[in-house]
């Protein structure tokens, strides 16, 4: 298997006894967006989590590149720091930058406000911000647009995809929208079985 | 039906108007008890410690007292702070480190200050680092028990997004972890500054010729009850203030956010 | 150049009267040495001090001395006062010998091996056939919470330090029996001194002339306390008294309890140390069963 | 590349035996420091003060004053956690109610041990009830600033889904409060018992006939460090047995869901 | 206007200074079940809570009914106690109630699990079950199936909808989804404007 931006060959994925993730291999070439789906409880979260690098504990091999963001399926912001801050100071962005892409996430404004003052689609966005604000090699969006109205989902994913061309950058996106997928996807791999495997690989 | 908030969390500014009110009741209360008490040599009410205390600031030894007390808090704290909360925060994330240096920091934590002055004082020589290293070492292992419950609170949540993002261990500590262990800072402080001014007390009782524990001890003996509150007063007065113009300004900073 | 003394004394005691005598007539100065007294706030404070080796010398009693010197420790002992104390007992109190004590509460100060206490306790033993302390509730505490609470009439009887016993005195309490009349009584010499400064053994060996120098200051300090009221005029601002009458009882007190001059009769010594040994047992006198050798610095020796 | 979780937080077993070696490593830097230090009358070794501390027990008195000072312990503590709990959470809750009593909480948490405990003593007389208040009295306002942290740190989402469901004021402290503040009590119990025992040493020696402090500072009046350390440590060894007994099941109890 | 359930009449609601909503007058007749749509930052989750009596701090009036459940936009579960305690210990059910709904939400044989251990869907599930165990007589959902694959949705939406049925109960869902919305309401409310007011109202 050609090695891409990142690759993974996992036997299998345990928590305390049960088995949730069996052998998978999956990698993903520069530039390439792959859509990430299956049912709720699949693994989809844990599996992003491995690539990550943030969950270590499992049986197989990891090559992954240095530049990873991440948007995580709760905001996981700094509750104590502004909109702006969580920008800057976890990505090292400047103001500029900053302010431009709360922007565009439609928060202009808004950046001295602390999360727990914004509405949690809002905290949702300055998540998306803040992962594209680190211009990683590597973005993996995990549920991103929910919370999202249907015109404002639309403006992200344009965002999102403006914003991993000019970098080609790759990315995977966990998603339930299969029109969310056939829009941001070169391809669209499906979670199922237990423990998960792929169960199914399309070209949209 | 508009009603305030019912949590009101955030401490709004409410101005040093109260605070003085309060500490203008607790005069009140102290001078109710005194006259209750009838004995002016058991419990001397305000109107005699307070002269006393002014004629012994202007007069007596009490500003070099409170100056060379305030000195040995200040330095005991610092190192207390700062090595307890380093050796906490490691403990509250290592559980291995936490197993093995457990029995340690009971140990230390309930071996009485009378103990670990005079071995200091026998070991190192009655002097003054003697008595700063005595107080820190005897404040120490309490910190290191907030600070690991603190450390063991941390939002994992949190630390993987550091993680991800590869947050430098100092953006780390400054912006991720130093807030969510603000509370646990503040508690370790405060009661921290009391504890150590009190075992202060008795380092100077055990081996030193001044400071604010030298005069207690010495007007105790003399059963010099205004005296004895005069001189522990003074140091509660400079206790207020550091509250007030240290604890409560970086508190109400440290949680602004949480005013929502 | 002059050799320097340093000793750890208390504040606020009463050895600090004849300390601040010998610096203020400069009896050191003429005995050939410069005292340096270093202030602690109370008695633990000046143990630290001279284990510590920080000072040359404390205030203490003999019996402790003897113990370290049993021990191997190589202590001497200059006597200073032997004034030890008392049992106080309320003005209205119809008691009128220790036997009338039983079953009531007594304060201690100083604790269950306080001298005064096993002097009592040997007293009631042989007197009246019952031990004073299963006869009677004991409360131990700090010397000036014992007198205080025992002015209060909290407690049936009180032992303290003789300047305690003076306040108290002045305060309308009666002593029920001294401790001088209590050491005759059992045999002991009244005179023997019990308070004194302790200092190492090695520095009498090797600067004889500076020991001896301070026992002769100390000695002169109180014959000039004891003869010209006018040397007490500079001391009496660090006497705490309240009044008149506190202040002739604690001058009272001071002068009473100067030592005869002359040599330490050791043979009487001997027998105090038996009997502490036989009622305090091991815990006050450790390995300390009979007088040891060289314990006293005699005049002269 | 299977490696253990990074983050390993929970505590794991591990068993007994870690604590028990890490014990016998703390007697063995003892020993070499006694070794070193070569004076065991100012540092005794633990083959000196271990058989005396088995010839106090067994012949000496030492069993009953650790009863008796594990008593006052116990009771002070238990007055102390109950009431400071209380205030501190009603003072972490309501700013008002906290403006209001800060500066008495500084007051009473600086006021030195000594001035509390004469005073109680003098007030309430030379007996146990004043013995075991003014320990109490002494810890109480550090129990408060711990948990008025704690109560302040409080999630209001988690308040609000209560209130929502309307569950009961008892289920509410017992299933959603009591677990958030439970770090903030492990910190304040356990440098709060440890403080207790040092303050009740004091209370002892100033004036009460037995127990451990009463022991301690009759030794330490005749400079016999060895029975000093033997009265000091076996009241450690009682605290270590407290924490294995005690605390430790407790916390693993308590932080059994974070191990995720 | 009759009155319902709930009655809110809203003069306004700010935030510090901002206005957020302004003059709403909005009720719920007994058994009818409401959807509430508009823009991400609205004021959608703001009059949920209001509506949930958790925000006092408004002008205006409002007259609730006592049983009350909500599932909050974030899960908002007990992490220290396991799901069937989360269910039993917040709604006083009994512990057959609580097994049944698990089942019924999907997380059967899943009881023993602290949240912390179930994925981010299964989280929300768990809320669900615990909103519905309730038995309110109005049930308030902020967005109650995000993050949920399409299949669960609608197994979720015909449980939630049997359960109203069932008891009768009023209900007022905000979501995103228009098919959800037609789905499960007799009447779609829209907010929208800054402040905030009802800028339609329509019977799907
Ligand atoms: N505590 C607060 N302080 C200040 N502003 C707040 C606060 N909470 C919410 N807001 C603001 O009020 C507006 C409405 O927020 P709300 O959470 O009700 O939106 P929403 O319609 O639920 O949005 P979403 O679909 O993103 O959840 C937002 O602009 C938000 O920024
Ligand atoms: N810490 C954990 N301990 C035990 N089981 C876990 C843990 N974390 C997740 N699981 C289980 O692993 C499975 C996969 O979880 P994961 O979060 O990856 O699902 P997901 O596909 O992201 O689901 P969703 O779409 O609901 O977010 C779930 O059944 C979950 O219960
Ligand atoms: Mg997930
Ligand atoms: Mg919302």
């Amino acid at each position: 298997m050609a090695r891409g931006v990142i690759a993974l060959d996992l036997a299998s994925k345990h928590f305390g006894d049960r088995p949730v993730l069996g052998p998978i291999a999956f990698a993903v070439a520069p530039g390439e967006a792959v859509a990430l789906t299956g049912p709720s409880g699949a693994g989809k979260t844990t599996l992003l989590r491995i690539l990550a690098g943030l969950d270590r504990d499992f049986e197989g091999s990891l090559s992954a590149p240095a530049r990873i963001a991440m948007v995580f399926q709760e905001p996981t912001l700094l509750p104590w720091r502004d909109a702006a801050a969580n920008i800057m100071l976890t990505t090292g962005a400047d103001a500029a930058t900053a302010e431009r892409l709360l922007g565009e996430v439609g928060l202009a404004g808004r950046g001295a406000a602390y999360p727990g003052q914004l509405s949690l689609g809002q905290q949702r966005r300055l998540a998306l911000a803040r992962a594209l604000a680190a211009e990683p090699e590597l973005l993996l969006l995990d549920e991103p647009f929910v919370s999202l109205d249907p015109a404002l989902v639309e403006e992200m994913l344009t965002l999102t995809e403006a914003v991993l061309r000019r970098r080609r950058a790759a990315s995977v996106l966990v998603t339930h929208s299969r029109a969310e997928a056939e829009r941001l996807a070169d391809r669209i791999v499906t979670l199922g079985g237990s423990p998960a495997r792929i169960v199914s690989e399309e070209r949209p | 039906m508009a009603r305030p908030p019912v949590r009101s969390g955030g401490r709004r500014g409410g101005g040093p108007w109260v605070a003085l009110a309060s500490i203008a009741l607790l005069i009140a209360v102290w001078s109710v008890a005194a006259l209750v008490q009838r004995d002016p040599r058991i419990l001397p009410g305000p109107w005699i410690v307070g002269p006393l205390t002014w004629h012994e600031l202007v007069a007596g030894p009490l500003l070099t007292d409170i100056g060379a007390t305030l000195r040995r808090v200040a330095l005991s704290f610092l190192i207390a702070m700062g090595l307890g909360a380093g050796l906490g925060i490691a403990m509250g994330r290592s559980s291995r480190l936490d197993r093995w240096l457990d029995p340690w920091l009971i140990f230390f934590l309930n071996l009485p200050a009378l103990v670990l002055i005079v071995l200091a004082y026998l070991w190192i020589g009655l002097n003054e680092t003697a008595a700063v290293l005595a107080v820190a070492a005897n404040k120490i292992p309490t910190v290191v028990v907030t600070m690991r419950e603190g450390a063991r609170a941390l939002d994992p949540k949190l630390a993987d997004m550091a993680r991800v993002f590869r947050m430098t261990p100092l953006a780390r500590l400054r912006h991720v972890e130093a807030p969510q262990l603000a509370p646990y800072v503040a508690a370790a402080g405060r009661s921290g500054i009391a504890l150590i001014w009190k075992i202060v007390l008795v380092v100077e009782f055990l081996g030193r010729s001044n400071g604010v524990g030298f005069r207690i001890h010495m007007y105790f003996q003399l059963f010099d009850v205004a005296r004895v509150l005069a001189y522990a007063l003074s140091f509660v007065a400079v206790m207020l203030l550091i509250e007030a113009a240290v604890f409560r300004p970086w508190e109400r900073r440290a949680t602004r956010w949480r005013a929502g | 150049e002059t050799p320097v003394l340093r000793i750890a004394a208390q504040k606020s005691g009463t050895v600090n009267w004849e300390l601040e005598t010998i610096k203020d007539q400069g009896l050191d100065g003429k005995n050939g040495f410069d005292l340096q007294v270093m202030d602690v706030a109370a008695g633990p404070a000046g143990q630290v001090a001279f284990q510590g080796g920080e000072a040359d010398a404390m205030v203490t009693d003999w019996i402790w001395v003897a113990r370290q010197r049993a021990a191997g420790e190589d202590y001497v002992f200059i006597p200073y006062s032997r004034a030890v104390g008392g049992l106080m007992v309320p003005g209205d109190s119809p008691a009128k010998t220790l036997a009338d004590l039983k079953g009531a509460k007594i304060g201690v100060a100083g604790g269950p091996l306080d001298k005064s206490w096993i002097l009592l306790r040997a007293y009631s033993q042989k007197e009246y056939g019952f031990d004073l302390a299963d006869q009677t509730e004991q409360v131990f505490g700090a010397p000036p919470l014992i007198a205080e609470v025992a002015e209060r009439g909290e407690v049936g009887g009180a032992i303290n330090f003789w300047h305690f016993l003076a306040k108290m005195k002045v305060a309308g309490m009666r002593e029920l029996i001294g401790v001088s009349e209590v050491a005759e009584a059992l045999g002991l010499d009244p005179d023997t001194p019990l308070l004194g400064y302790v200092v190492r053994g090695e520095l009498l060996r090797d600067q004889p002339e500076l020991v001896h120098g301070f026992a002769t200051a100390s000695r002169e300090a109180k014959e000039l306390l004891a003869s010209d009221p006018a040397a007490w005029d500079h001391i009496r601002p660090m006497m705490n008294a309240a009044d008149e009458a506190q202040f002739d009882a604690l001058k009272a007190g001071f002068i009473a309890g100067i030592p005869a001059d002359g040599p330490v009769n050791e043979e009487a010594a001997g027998r105090m140390l038996g009997l502490m040994a036989r009622i305090g047992g091991d815990e006050l006198v450790g390995g300390a069963t009979t007088l040891p050798k060289g314990l006293f610095v005699q005049p002269g020796s």
